[in-house]
């Protein structure tokens, strides 16, 4: 493939580039594998990238690397890339300065008793690399996954025209509830009640009977009852009535006693019959 | 190439473009090697036609080619693709809301003395827009200020026969208590009720099986 | 609502909608009184899927629902649709989505530690503006790093319905298998032959510690 590589993500590579360098001048007994020079343009991951290179270039167990021939083949590398004037992490000096304590420690004679015992100073190494490792696989495994845009493609066919609709917000009656008690709470409402008997449904027909006069025309009053709804219906009516009346939102007209009454909206004008009477009392 | 092949890239590059191809378009998806004559092409174009007679979807000839779309009589079903997810209710209109249908007839200028903070239009014209509050009246004030009432629709969408359902102010100090007599706590607000005005509500004050959910529903304070 | 009308909605949805929808998404196209059951629209997926055997298109589910996708044996000539090739990952980039994958949730630090060199911020970058990676928290160390896992989206682009989907990652092989190492065994200057080395390891990993390696796959990925 020689698709183009995403530039942003490359920033990390240490030896991203060598250009022109005659393999000539590598020294004689580095190991290098007659595909080194393509793998030297790939660049490598890191220094723990570098060696599991070396490692598999070779065939050899990771868990039975021989430490001097390994490290001696690291340093070459990195010699190289020296001489190259590559500029080289500081990750690659580490691991080099790494190798060269396990090597130096693989030499010192172990006491016989502790054989043993004693963990391989490559111990260390060699589970680093193998974790690398197994990343390293899965990096590759999803790369390999089918993949959007590139394997396969999401589906579509033309629906037309879209219309955002919005939707109106689901509300529960619990909420709404709970808003009015903390509205009357912040009001203390609750302190002042006074204990009357009002039931809701004479507010819900005071608004049905003001939205019925809104026209400004005269109402026959018996008009405005339904004898359909039963007693209890035509006296939340009257309470209704009665109520508007008080807060003169309606106007009651009656020509002359025991004429039919008629009722409209308010107007602000003198209540035209004397209304008289008591506060409603409801209970 | 067979015309099985062929017809499955047409189909491919089609629903995979999501818009119409040319057959010009078509043809360069080939190599040279095996591209289909302009008449395998249109074979395999008649052939999916076909192969859609019995579906959802059918192939259509428009001004900048071949498409695949959506048939129309299924339109009602996928535009509610596009319906958008509401935003919840703010506490301001759950509060104004709330004070229209227990005190209503009530002016804005009323709703904002209690809650002490003046009411956003917008409040306001969403409660029209929903069609929970209507104009019932004008305060004789000057100003003319109208009055606020709930409506049918409102009673409706929580589900309720008439405000009387509601707990009264006594009932709301304890909320909590009553909830599971009630149909609260549901997000979704239940069936509407039966189009019944007002159908005897003092029969359900007394009768006994609903006396749980009733009972302290009398004492109904609501006036100052 | 009978079946294949079902299957025909959730066929034009799917496909009108060009992104993967989940069973609640496919749910909500039905009005209340003609909504199938979990079960009818699994269903109708399912004879949906069978319907594609033998064409170019797929039923797949994936991270954030269903979607109907055209099949990677077209890919090459479906490719070829678009004048932009296909943008390719580094391996820098691959193994940091892997580690997160993996090990979710990490911290770039944690990152670096397994792969031995440091991650250039431009990396972290791009896996953010893909969506694939967000912070799902931050470490209770010093400095609280940022711990990060994956999206939904990551698994759509992957094409995979969960984490479990990911292909399984290598087991660790037994530490204490290292094979003993003489002193100044590998003294001798080696640098043998390719060939030559080739076939030594054979040798070394014979018997129990071959299948040991062959079997080092876990049933499934580390996560927490």
């Amino acid at each position: 493939m020689t698709d183009p590589i995403d530039p942003t993500v490359q920033a990390e590579m240490p030896f991203a580039i060598i250009q022109g360098e005659p393999l000539s001048q590598l020294p004689r007994d580095l190991y290098i594998p007659p595909d080194a020079l393509e793998v030297f343009l790939e660049a490598f991951e890191g220094p723990l990238d570098l060696l599991l290179y070396l490692i598999k270039r070779q065939n050899l167990d990771i868990l039975d690397i021989p430490i001097a021939q390994i490290t001696r083949q690291y340093m070459e590398y990195i010699e190289v890339m020296k001489e190259l004037r590559l500029e080289l992490a500081a990750e690659y000096l580490v691991m080099a300065a790494m190798l060269a304590e396990i090597k130096s420690r693989m030499l010192l004679p172990k006491p016989p008793s502790d054989v043993a015992e004693e963990a391989d100073p490559r111990a260390e190494l060699i589970r680093r690399l193998m974790e690398y490792e197994r990343y390293k696989q899965a990096a590759e495994d999803i790369d390999a996954l089918p993949r959007e845009g590139r394997d396969v493609w999401q589906a579509s066919a033309d629906a037309g025209e879209r219309k955002v609709v919005r939707l109106a917000a689901e509300v529960s009656l619990k909420e709404l509830l709970l808003a009015f008690k903390d509205v009357l709470q912040r009001a203390e409402m609750f302190q002042t009640h006074h204990v009357q008997r009002e039931p809701l449904s004479v507010r819900q027909r005071m608004s049905d009977v003001l939205a019925l006069v809104q026209d400004g025309e005269f109402h026959d009053f018996s008009a405005l009852f339904d004898p359909s709804e039963g007693r209890v219906g035509v006296v939340v009516t009257f309470l209704a009535i009665l109520e508007l009346l008080k807060e003169q939102l309606l106007e009651l007209v009656q020509a002359e006693p025991y004429a039919p009454m008629h009722l409209r909206a308010g107007r602000g004008e003198p209540v035209e019959i004397d209304f008289n009477q008591p506060e409603p009392d409801f209970s | 190439m067979n015309q099985k092949k062929v017809k499955d890239i047409v189909e491919a590059a089609l629903l995979a473009a999501g818009r119409p191809l040319t057959l010009d378009q078509l043809s360069v998806l080939f190599s040279e090697d095996e591209r289909p004559d302009p008449q395998q092409l249109r074979k395999a174009l008649d052939q999916l036609a076909k192969d859609y007679a019995d579906r959802a979807i059918e192939l259509k000839e428009v001004g900048s080619g071949f498409r695949i779309q959506v048939r129309a009589v299924l339109a009602m079903w996928v535009q509610r693709l596009w319906e958008e997810r509401p935003t919840r209710y703010s506490r301001a209109l759950l509060e104004t809301m709330a004070l229209i249908a227990y005190r209503q007839p009530i002016t804005r200028a009323e709703i904002e003395d209690v809650r002490g903070v003046s009411i956003s239009t917008s409040i306001m014209k969403t409660l029209h827009d929903r069609e929970w509050i209507r104009i019932v009246g004008h305060r004789d004030v000057p100003g003319r200020p109208a009055m606020y009432g709930t409506t049918k629709q409102f009673l409706d969408y929580f589900g309720i026969k008439s405000l009387d359902e509601l707990p009264t102010l006594a009932e709301l100090r304890d909320i909590d208590a009553i909830t599971p007599e009630l149909p609260f706590g549901d997000d979704v607000p239940p069936a509407p009720a039966a189009v019944e005005m007002m159908e005897e509500p003092a029969t359900l004050r007394h009768g006994e099986e609903e006396s749980d959910a009733d009972e302290g529903k009398t004492p109904s304070p609501t006036r100052h």
